[in-house]
């Protein structure tokens, strides 16, 4: 299976569709453990990419447009969500030349790039109840996955889902839960949450192509 | 408690407010086209330069304390959020006058973010920038989990600090010494009454009990610290200069700065009372105040409490205290 | 609302805010035994000098203005009460500098009896005293009967241009000329959104509707004026500027001096987006802002709402207001 | 009937003593049209004129006494009720020379004295809705009053009294309650109510005597 530009394009849309039906959810559990705006902010920043895939020009390639896409995901004004979020637009980009064409291999070197520029940019890792949580099983699963892009995506999705559902059980060493100390245990983390969605309506995307 | 606020379109708050400090300040700063507050007289600066950013909602800090003598540009974010780091960018290259800039961020979550982006896209541009992260909180993490500080007022000292090193002709690196000296030496508790609300949203932002008082509330209304019953302004002042000191290991002999600075709306009245009550607590104990400032510098709102900020002296961090400097909101 | 304040005895408020503001501006003011708040240099000074009096509970105002360049002496009362007359005419003299004395006074019913028994007093003693009353607030009478007249927060600019035009080296009668053709030409009105609770005895001061404000409302919260419901930002500038600007009849080409002048909890966010459309309304008409200020200078607690202040100017008011001055809240 | 310094004494303490027992009342009229501290200040006025009373040397005059006294009030921290009794004060020190007894006329003399004062301090006048509506009726009937001083305070609280009652037909011309235009026709003047009383408790202390 290889993904051109157009499957691209309403993979992205699927992903970004579900965080905008959810955003309220997402600000509600924001509420419990943080400052209840991270629906609002994963809103903005589905909009942001939405709106990019629109405009995404015929002669601009994948690496130009998730570059210029990454800048506009950080300059979303709102909570931590949009530098992180950029960063892995802008890591994917660094995986990229001009290919036009997504194969596997290249699939699977785009999440690695992302999740490695989030490694840069955050140390929180494995149980620190945060959004990477949900990404990083999800990288995993991708980087290791014998089989193709759909079953890859499905694969992260369920990973990131269960990710996610784990957080609850942590208690927060990064971002503003943090400050709970023990009382954050409980509520599962809304970045891990919007993360998890993220990678589900990815997965539903590529199933309707 | 409904919000009860003269604002506008909710959206417009922080381009308002911002257009409403630069046309009440235009012999001091320019607001540019993409919200970036500059120092008027940067164009002729030829010195180490000042950036700073952070969200809005915390008038007068920290859009308000750009001018000669303390920041150059700073980068507001939307209410309370932090900007992207294109922003931070565009205004450390427009900052730098050929003697690099001084890049400082306090210690929240998306601020530190942005502000760790930033750098990275500096380094790569090769632009000569030193980062100093203010992060002085003593009630949620211990000194040696420094990073894990939340980063209150004491940016807006560190400032005028900074500032008037880089007026007296320091190198940046120099400047960033005298900064991170003075940010290690740095050391704030906040005191919460009452909640604020948010003026995007109308919600409260934290909620306490009608009788009570949390000491260690963070700038945002997040807990920390303990709630307790309500205390006369002395008990409370004495709680709390106590931790500092602790917290810094201030022994009798020593110069200190003492801030008291007003969350939103607890009065100047209390706040001098409060101040009052920890300056003669620290004379008892032969520790000497140099330095001091009773104000609201950094608010939340409408929010009741304060934060108390104290700083260990030298003869060097008070000179740099003491020089003239002209912004919105501090003038010497 | 319960009241909620970082306080110790009630009975203690003035004498423990002055020991604050003494404490935290020991280089500009010194408190006297009997709580005057002078200007530490007016032992050296070789001018007419300014004495006002009034309340405390309004701070930064009156106290916070004492400095070189604006109040010699201040003589707070209780909170919100007038001194007595002794301790005035004690100021007086030990103002008098042999240049003679402007004595301000804020037009309430307590501060003018206080003023006109010092005044007889001042004058069986034969002293060189002018008496200069401020009574600006349009809302509780019109211009017709000035006396009846409110005096809000143009009493502070009136002490910086004629602290200015003391030292300036003028006589006492030029300086009361100036100060009082300031005064015949400002205006202010003001907006309450929510009471405040008086510190000494916690209960409410005024209370409003959820959903209402009160332009007009007074000093300690004595109505006057309408109440409305809760309107947006704008449109109570709008509603504000064009009061004060048909009571001094200003004319499109005349000059202006607009203050936003918080009352306590309305954050400086929303003084500041206040401001900006106030200003743009005069732009508008083709009037000119010259000279503003946009932060609580005089406040009634946490009262939430604001004061906004308009000035007739020319060129010699503009460069007194321009002058460098030196207080604990307001530096030039 | 002629005073002496000790009948002043019990005189001058009957009326502080009818201030301070109605203290919370007058603070209490005066929250409805003016700012709710007069009985506050009445009673640290009666206070001060107690213990005036009770450190008045015997070297000291009347004269004298009158006129330390006069400043105290006028300095204690509070209302306008301060410098209003402390002017009355001061003018009936006016009145008086060396003399330590007071006869009909000099008695007369000295609430004149003191009236005028007033006058000379506020232009509030009968109808104004002030302390004044009791305290010139007060003065007036102990003026042309042709019997002795004992009868003079006893018409003159009536007449005080009287003057208080009316005040709340009138609409406030003078302090606080002067703002609320209309609003204030309806509730007696604390301030009148107060002068009242302190007429009420001459008369009851000469009664004793
Ligand atoms: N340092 C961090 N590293 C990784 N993820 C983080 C970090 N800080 C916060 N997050 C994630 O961001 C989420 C909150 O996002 P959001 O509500 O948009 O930001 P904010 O807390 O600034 O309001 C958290 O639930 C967490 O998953
Ligand atoms: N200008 C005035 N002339 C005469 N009496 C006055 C005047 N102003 C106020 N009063 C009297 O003072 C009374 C209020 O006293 P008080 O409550 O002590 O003062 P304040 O109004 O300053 O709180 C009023 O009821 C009125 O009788
Ligand atoms: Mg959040
Ligand atoms: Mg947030
Ligand atoms: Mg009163
Ligand atoms: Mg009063």
């Amino acid at each position: 299976m290889i993904l051109h530009k157009e499957e691209w394009k309403s993979i992205f849309n699927s992903g970004c569709a579900v965080l905008i039906d959810q955003a309220e959810m997402l600000s509600k559990i924001d509420a419990e453990i943080g400052d209840g705006d991270h629906g609002v902010t994963i809103k903005r920043i589905a909009e942001t990419i939405k709106s990019a895939v629109d405009k995404w020009h015929d002669d601009s390639t994948l690496k130009n447009f998730l570059e210029n896409l990454a800048g506009q995901v950080m300059g979303v004004a709102g909570g931590s969500a949009s530098p992180l979020w950029g960063s892995f637009l802008e890591g994917m980009a660094q995986a990229l030349e001009d290919q036009q064409e997504i194969d596997e291999e290249l699939f699977k070197n785009l999440f690695a790039k992302g999740l490695e520029a989030m490694y840069e940019i955050t140390p929180a890792r494995l149980g620190d109840k945060t959004m990477m949580d949900a990404l990083i099983p999800a990288v995993e699963t991708i980087k290791t996955s014998e089989i193709d892009i759909k079953g890859m995506l499905q694969a992260a999705a369920k990973a990131a889902q269960e990710g996610a559902d784990k957080t609850a059980h942590y208690q927060a060493r990064y971002g503003r839960a943090k400050n709970l100390k023990e009382r954050s245990i409980g509520h599962k983390d809304p970045g891990a949450v919007s993360m998890a969605l993220f990678f589900t309506g990815l997965s539903q995307g590529i199933n309707k192509l | 408690m409904k919000m009860k606020k003269f604002i506008n379109d909710p959206n417009n708050l922080t381009q308002e407010l911002l257009e409403g400090l630069a046309l009440s300040n235009q012999d001091i700063i320019e607001l540019t086209e993409n919200n970036l507050v500059v120092n008027k007289k940067l164009k002729v600066a030829e010195r180490v330069t000042l950036v700073t950013l952070g969200g809005t909602g915390h008038e007068p800090a920290l859009s308000g304390f750009v001018g000669e003598g303390m920041v150059d540009i700073s980068v507001p974010g939307d209410i309370f959020a932090a900007p992207g780091p294109q922003k931070c960018l565009e205004a450390i290259k427009m900052a730098d006058r050929g003697k690099g800039v001084l890049f400082v961020v306090l210690n929240h979550a998306g601020d530190m973010l942005t502000g760790n982006i930033t750098m990275k896209a500096a380094e790569k541009e090769g632009l000569n920038v030193i980062k100093v992260v203010t992060q002085e909180d003593v009630a949620n993490a211990p000194r040696e989990k420094a990073h894990d500080r939340r980063g209150l007022v004491g940016c807006v000292p560190l400032y005028k600090i900074a500032g008037a090193a880089a007026q007296a002709g320091k190198s940046l690196q120099e400047v960033a010494d005298i900064a991170q000296r003075f940010a290690d030496n740095m050391a704030t508790l906040a005191v919460a009454a009452r909640g604020a609300t948010h003026p995007a949203t109308g919600d409260m932002i934290s909620v306490l009990g009608e009788d009570e008082i949390e000491i260690g509330m963070g700038q945002h209304g997040e807990g920390g610290g303990g709630r307790t019953k309500m205390k006369s302004a002395d008990e409370v002042a004495v709680l709390m200069i106590e931790a500092l000191l602790q917290d810094l290991n201030i022994k009798s002999g020593e110069k200190l700065m003492l801030i008291i600075n007003g969350s939103g709306s607890t009065t100047l009245m209390e706040q001098l009372i409060v101040f009052r009550k920890a300056y003669k607590y620290l004379e008892e104990k032969g520790i000497e105040v140099v330095a001091s400032a009773v104000n609201e510098i950094l608010t939340v709102q409408e929010a009741a409490g304060f934060q108390m900020f104290i700083a260990r002296m030298d003869d060097e961090l008070l000179k740099y205290w003491q020089a003239p400097c002209r912004t919105p909101y501090f003038v010497r």
